[in-house]
């Protein structure tokens, strides 16, 4: 261990105040990594210059994987040998982010044995991200974590690390079973997953209602979010005791639903069910005395992701409505025709929404065989530069 | 290959989330009837079968040392039986069936420095990526950001008092890893100058992935010094880094001309209304660390105001789409530039199409 | 040039509007107060003064013969004191002081064939264009279309009993030539061919000019017999029309696949809800004069459907919004089909990117 | 003259059905007219195949205008010699189409001795069109509509006629006297009009107030649209009255207010104003209680048009109001200024409202020396692809 207490002032700046510090975090993994210390050190510098030290990564990984870890080395590597290679090792996280205190110890352990014993609990993506280790170390933790249950999550042109909200596990407005879709996925996928086939990034996310608590529309390629196709189920009584409580229903429930498809009368609220569309503000406000319909399953969403390259898109509709039980069966039938599509004529570096957008919703529906609906757009075309086939193939 | 060592383990994907469910929640699974808020951070679900599970819930600094997660762990044991969970956004949460232990609970973990709150009204974590921490493509820090920025908050994580949901996160450059693109309030590390290229590119870089990975075709072909490279229309770039992530010899780094731009009004959810994306409120912040107090500045800002004008049940968009973005403008003082004015592929789209005008 | 010829009469402009004006309205210029719709196509409107002009409205086919027009003269003389205007939808106006003389104007009106009404919320006259009476890009008749079309509407004109204003359009091409991209219900005259080019092109016919007209660039140069020419990539032409506009040798009339597309929801007005384009609802009819049958079952379908179930003060565009488009589809029975799908340049904005969702 | 009955039986069934036909004005026309007789036979043999039969526009016109004549020949102009050159005249309306019947009679003469005694009664951008003479006469035609205190309009790549709707001449609504700026600016602009300067046709119109009567956001370049910027002036006894006659304040006014920003307690109508949009609702429904302000004015709005090439646009703001009396002089200089920039910048057939989408509306505000507003937007840029210029230029 070289010197154990490394200059930081500039850092020593951001252990002040009530928030919890990750400088303190460092710091802690730093009374047993000389990896953590150099990782604060190379910081230090990086807040007195306004400049990141981390060079372009290299292809770095385990046995069989081309995922899964990202290579990183320092430019100024002579002067933090220690974090002169860093590299991260992404781990799958349990569906929901659930654990035990004994799995938290097994990776901590894992980790302070191989690594700098700092975490990131977790990734943007999902996974339990393991922030730096050597080359060699990495088959070595790879295969403590097998032997521990766990496997690595994914990286590159790959199917990503799927994640999903805590669902039926603790919320009463699950719609389908978010975590117990988002395993089996990740388990029919694992090939996907760990050795990279695709042209780009696929991200899956699994919100169980439309609340969406995972940011599944802006955030996965395929957004599976929970909704209902019958009727807001209302506890009439449950209604009068918060009206009694005080809740302003007309103004804090009807004014506020976005198809003004609900009228309290002050006595009874009426909801024209087939206006709803499904955004829980009402039962978000009420939830003793709303929740979704019994007819559940989800919609599902294609094409979201952040701004590289042809600017950030939200999900958008592909089929308005799978019940429950039939969704595992559908989504993964939908993703071998989409993912063929997208490798037929998918470029480098293109993920799937933009793909769609370059060759025009219709021309995906046809590669996927699906039928084009008006619940698909916003609104039908305003422009009148149409394509027509029929005219094309001949006159009909 | 010999019949004899040990299959190596493979491709078994993540435990099985099961092992990890709480009794509690193993017995009431799809069988939850209500919530309610106890307190700032702390709820509580009721089943159908009337069984209660109560949750606390913690920030974190996400990065967490293997010292603090056994800490964590500690903690479950004495309180909720081992079993916790991490949320969405970072935040810890622990998982009790007894509600005497709440209140111990909440005085041990705030004692330990990780405040109890985040739920409902209030500000929630901010989702955030690795920053100088451990990324090449960052114009700024993403922890370091987080940190202030949530010390200045810190009142609004430990008290629900605002007029809805408030979702903050931090990118430290335009690949956004988050939500930057769709938070109510969001912090964007960004490049001001076009790539520097290195004089020999790496074999790695081939010239027609380059040309073809700018958004804006400001890559061109050239040669130089008899080798095949390339150049960067200057007028023709806007600095998104593409480049350099497919090519390392093209980097963005610059410690005067990095820095923050300030993004509001976006959000997820679909309730009310539709999920939308984050507008550009401010176009550039110096870099100016250890505190950034010109990015604190603003954002205490932006929540002020909100939190002093918006309706209840409004989420930063929502308001702002009632009382219009010239408002904004003018309750937060901030100015309105010529960078707020989109001129990519839509921006004919962005343009005030009505004669709908507040003055 | 000789000094001793009349100097030849040049950018005079139009005659001031002044010398126009009913002495009533000249002296309460500015000065109107509010007005009353009397009966369909019967406004009085009031003047601070306490002075009242009243205005008959008449529906014209817009083409109108001198012979015509001489009776409107006529009419005037007879009960307005000779003052008379057209409105911004071709309707004729007369200007009366005299409330008296209302009754016995309309009842001439109608008995020559110049129905009453058009106000308010009645269906005004159908704004429309050349067609085959004066267009060589035409892909149908304009003005065929607007007299079958108001024959069934007719009463739809004479009573003011639908939600609101509802405004009907023709454009016989995609130039649209009036605000078709903004109406109620548009009725649009479409190619389905690629433009059929001469083997010469004329002297006038520049080949860039040709290229850069083309807006998906489905225009490539060609030699042809030695000659500089085009050709067109057949699967890139959306038969927009614009190289035939630039070059008479691309003519795109072709009688089998011309046809009627069909457009609803657009609006003009800022009233409640911005200004919008209508959108596609039938993207293809055929051409069936004189009467084109299924053009005019379309529209009275619309209207119909509308008038039952658009609330009051709903603009057409205004109810489609909501009660989604997938019920406009259900309630009026036309397919959707993939045509319906946007697929130009910002198509992919009118992907539905919510999980607002109706059942 | 020829036959005076031409056969066509498929016109003759749209001289049937209660709506006035067009047939039977082109019919009373040929009683003295041998063009408009050819124009229903060569209109009966479109009605048979299906197909217009007019070519292309040649360059015809009067001396020394470069508009204000739309060439057209027959492509059967043997069958039809009538109309095998028959080219229509657009002659500027007086604003707000007002007449009185001697110059109904005046046009109706002139149009008789010179042409096919056809017109449209207006055409779509404003003018009245002679429908079909021949070349020879065009020059006469013009001579005695210029007697007649008549001039030609606009056509080809010029300033096209604006036109205006009623405004203060009828309506009390309107917020500026539209129908004199639009003369003011036809007459400021003849040289303009009458000669062709611009990379493509320009087009100005003018609506009183914000119901926008000519469709002026659709259909013009520069869209200019009275408005108000003090506060509605309210008749509360009319408001009253409007209540007891049965309106339902709440549900009809106030419900649809788009900022929802008036409130209804059964007897007072409270409007908070610096929320209100201008959008005219309440004021059409309740025009005896609510009038617009009196600090009145104009948004001048850029870019209107149809389809071709770049697809359609609204006009959109570009100086959010305008004090009434500094209209002419504000836009006169604004136009001179926006022409400018188009012909230093404008490809050929390009639109203004395309050159402002394609060099982006920041270029455009700095090419014509205005300020960057809010106003100008519907939202700010939600991309993070910006061009700054401080760095560009240097460190700062
Ligand atoms: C670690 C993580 C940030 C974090 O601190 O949490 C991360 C880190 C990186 N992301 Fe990311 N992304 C991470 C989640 C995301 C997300 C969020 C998500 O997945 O929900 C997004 C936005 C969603 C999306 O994919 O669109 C995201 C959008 C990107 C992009 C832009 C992709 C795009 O199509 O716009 C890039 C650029 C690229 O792929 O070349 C990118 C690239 C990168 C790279 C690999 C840098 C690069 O240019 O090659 C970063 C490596 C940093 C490092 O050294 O550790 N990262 N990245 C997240 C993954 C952790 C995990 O596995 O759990
Ligand atoms: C625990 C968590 C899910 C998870 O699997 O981890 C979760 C849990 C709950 N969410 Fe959430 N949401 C969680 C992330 C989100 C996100 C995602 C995000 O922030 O990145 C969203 C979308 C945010 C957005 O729109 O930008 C989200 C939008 C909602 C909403 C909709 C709020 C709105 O009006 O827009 C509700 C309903 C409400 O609060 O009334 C909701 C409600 C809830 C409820 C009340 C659901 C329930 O009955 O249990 C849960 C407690 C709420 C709370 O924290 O106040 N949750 N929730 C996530 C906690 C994150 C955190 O630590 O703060
Ligand atoms: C005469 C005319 C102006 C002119 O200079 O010629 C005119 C005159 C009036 N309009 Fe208009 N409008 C006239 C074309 C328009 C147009 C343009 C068009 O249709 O191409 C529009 C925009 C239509 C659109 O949005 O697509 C138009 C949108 C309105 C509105 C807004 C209606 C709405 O709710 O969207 C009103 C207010 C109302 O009716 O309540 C209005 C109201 C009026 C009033 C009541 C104004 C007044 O106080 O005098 C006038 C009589 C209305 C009527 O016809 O019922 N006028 N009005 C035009 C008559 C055309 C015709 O013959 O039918
Ligand atoms: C006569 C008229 C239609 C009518 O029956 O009323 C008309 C007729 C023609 N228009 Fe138009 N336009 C007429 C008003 C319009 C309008 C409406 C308006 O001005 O308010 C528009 C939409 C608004 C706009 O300008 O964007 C319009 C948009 C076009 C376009 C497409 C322009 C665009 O930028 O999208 C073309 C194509 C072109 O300019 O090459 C066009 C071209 C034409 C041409 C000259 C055909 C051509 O390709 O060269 C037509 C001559 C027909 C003929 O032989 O008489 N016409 N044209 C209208 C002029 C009468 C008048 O002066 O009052
Ligand atoms: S997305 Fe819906 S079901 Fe899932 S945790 Fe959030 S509110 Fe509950
Ligand atoms: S879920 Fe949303 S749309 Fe449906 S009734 Fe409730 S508030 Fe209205
Ligand atoms: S946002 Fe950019 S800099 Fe930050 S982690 Fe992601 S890729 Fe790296
Ligand atoms: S930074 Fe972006 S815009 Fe600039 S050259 Fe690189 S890819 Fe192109
Ligand atoms: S819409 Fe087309 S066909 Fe009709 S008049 Fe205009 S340019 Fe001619
Ligand atoms: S009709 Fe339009 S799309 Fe087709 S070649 Fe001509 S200009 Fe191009
Ligand atoms: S635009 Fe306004 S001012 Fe002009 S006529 Fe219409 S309602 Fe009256
Ligand atoms: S004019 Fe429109 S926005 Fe203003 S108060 Fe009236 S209805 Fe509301």
């Amino acid at each position: 261990m070289p010197d154990h207490k490394p200059k930081t002032e500039l850092l020593d700046e951001l252990e002040k105040g009530p928030w919890p510090s990750f400088v303190k975090e460092i710091k802690s993994a730093g009374q047993t990594s000389a990896s953590a210390q150099d990782l604060l050190r190379q910081l230090e510098l990086s807040y007195q210059e306004k400049k990141g030290h981390w060079k372009h990564g290299g292809l770095v990984g385990v046995l069989g994987y081309g995922g899964g870890v990202i290579g990183r080395y320092s430019d100024v590597g002579e002067q933090f040998p220690n974090v002169a290679h860093f590299h991260t090792i992404r781990v799958n996280q349990p569906a929901g982010w659930f654990y035990t205190s004994d799995a938290i110890r097994t990776l901590c352990d894992i980790w302070e044995r191989h690594g700098s014993g700092l975490t990131n609990m977790h990734g943007s993506t999902g996974d339990i991200i393991l922030l730096g280790t050597r080359t060699p170390e990495l088959e070595p933790t790879f295969q403590e974590l097998a032997q521990a249950g766990f496997d690595l999550g994914g990286s590159g042109s790959s199917f990503r690390t799927p994640s999903c909200c805590v669902g039926m596990a603790r919320c009463e407005w699950a719609c389908y079973d978010a975590m117990r879709l988002c395993y089996d996925l990740t388990m029919a996928y694992q090939d996907e997953m760990h050795r990279p086939p695709f042209p780009y990034k696929f991200k899956l996310k699994c919100a169980a209602c439309p609340n969406d608590c995972v940011a599944a529309i802006a955030r996965s390629d395929l957004s599976i979010i929970g909704t209902w196709k019958d009727e807001i189920q209302v506890d009439e009584s449950a209604v009068t005791e918060y009206a009694s409580a005080g809740l302003n229903i007309q103004k804090d429930v009807c004014d506020l639903c976005p198809t003004k498809c609900m009228a309290w009368d002050g006595h009874k609220l009426g909801i024209e069910n087939h206006e709803c569309v499904r955004c829980m503000h009402c039962i978000n406000v009420m939830p003793k005395a709303l929740r979704p319909g019994k007819g559940r399953g989800a919609v599902l969403m294609i094409g979201g992701k952040a701004p590289i390259m042809q600017g950030a898109l939200l999900s958008s509709v592909l089929v308005p409505f799978v019940a429950a039980d039939e969704l595992l069966d559908t989504v993964k039938e939908l993703l071998r025709r989409i993912w063929d599509f997208w490798d037929e004529y998918g470029n480098n570096r293109e993920r799937v929404g933009e793909l769609i957008q370059r060759v025009g919703l219709p021309a995906f529906l046809d590669g996927i065989g699906l039928d084009p609906i008006p619940e698909m757009v916003s609104a039908p075309r305003d422009n009148p530069y149409i394509f027509y086939q029929a005219a094309k193939d001949g006159a009909k | 290959m010999s019949a004899t060592t040990e299959p190596r383990i493979t491709d078994i994907g993540p435990p099985h989330y099961e092992k990890y469910l709480h009794p509690l929640i193993k017995k009431n699974y799809g069988q939850w009837k209500y919530h309610e808020n106890l307190a700032p951070g702390v709820y509580c679900h009721v089943a159908e079968s009337g069984d209660r599970i109560y949750t606390v819930r913690a920030g974190t600094p996400r990065l967490l040392s293997v010292q603090t997660l056994r800490i964590f762990a500690d903690l479950a044991d004495k309180y909720s039986g081992g079993y916790l969970r991490f949320t969405s956004r970072n935040n810890l949460e622990f998982l009790l069936d007894d509600p005497v232990r709440i209140e111990p609970l909440k005085q041990e973990l705030i004692a330990l420095g990780y405040p109890v709150g985040g739920t409902n009204n209030a500000i929630s974590n901010i989702v955030h990526t690795q920053g100088w921490i451990h990324c090449h493509s960052s114009a700024t820090d993403a922890s370091g950001l987080v940190k202030c920025t949530m010390d200045a908050l810190y009142e609004r994580f430990t008290h629900e008092d605002l007029p809805a949901k408030l979702r903050i996160a931090v990118a430290c450059c335009l690949n956004m890893c988050g939500a930057v693109h769709c938070s109510d309030i969001a912090i964007l590390g960004v490049h001001r100058l076009p790539p520097k290229i290195q004089p020999t590119l790496p074999r790695v870089c081939e010239v027609p992935t380059l040309i073809a990975a700018c958004p804006t075709g400001a890559i061109r072909p050239a040669v130089v010094d008899g080798k095949h490279s390339v150049t960067v229309v200057e007028q023709q770039c806007m600095y998104c880094g593409n480049c350099y992530t497919v090519c390392s010899a093209m980097p963005m780094n610059d410690a005067d001309n990095d820095g923050l731009s300030i993004w509001v009004g976006g959000k997820v959810s679909n309730a009310r209304s539709a999920p939308t994306f984050s507008k550009l409120a401010i176009p550039f912040l110096p870099n100016n660390p250890p505190r950034w107090p010109e990015v604190v500045e603003a954002i205490v800002k932006i929540v002020d105001v909100y939190a002093k004008h918006a309706r209840k049940y409004e989420r930063v968009g929502e308001w702002i789409e009632r009382i219009g973005w010239p408002r904004f403008f003018q309750l937060t003082g901030f100015e309105f530039t010529r960078y707020h004015i989109d001129d990519f592929k839509h921006a004919a789209l962005t343009y005030a199409r009505s004669a709908h005008v507040r003055y």
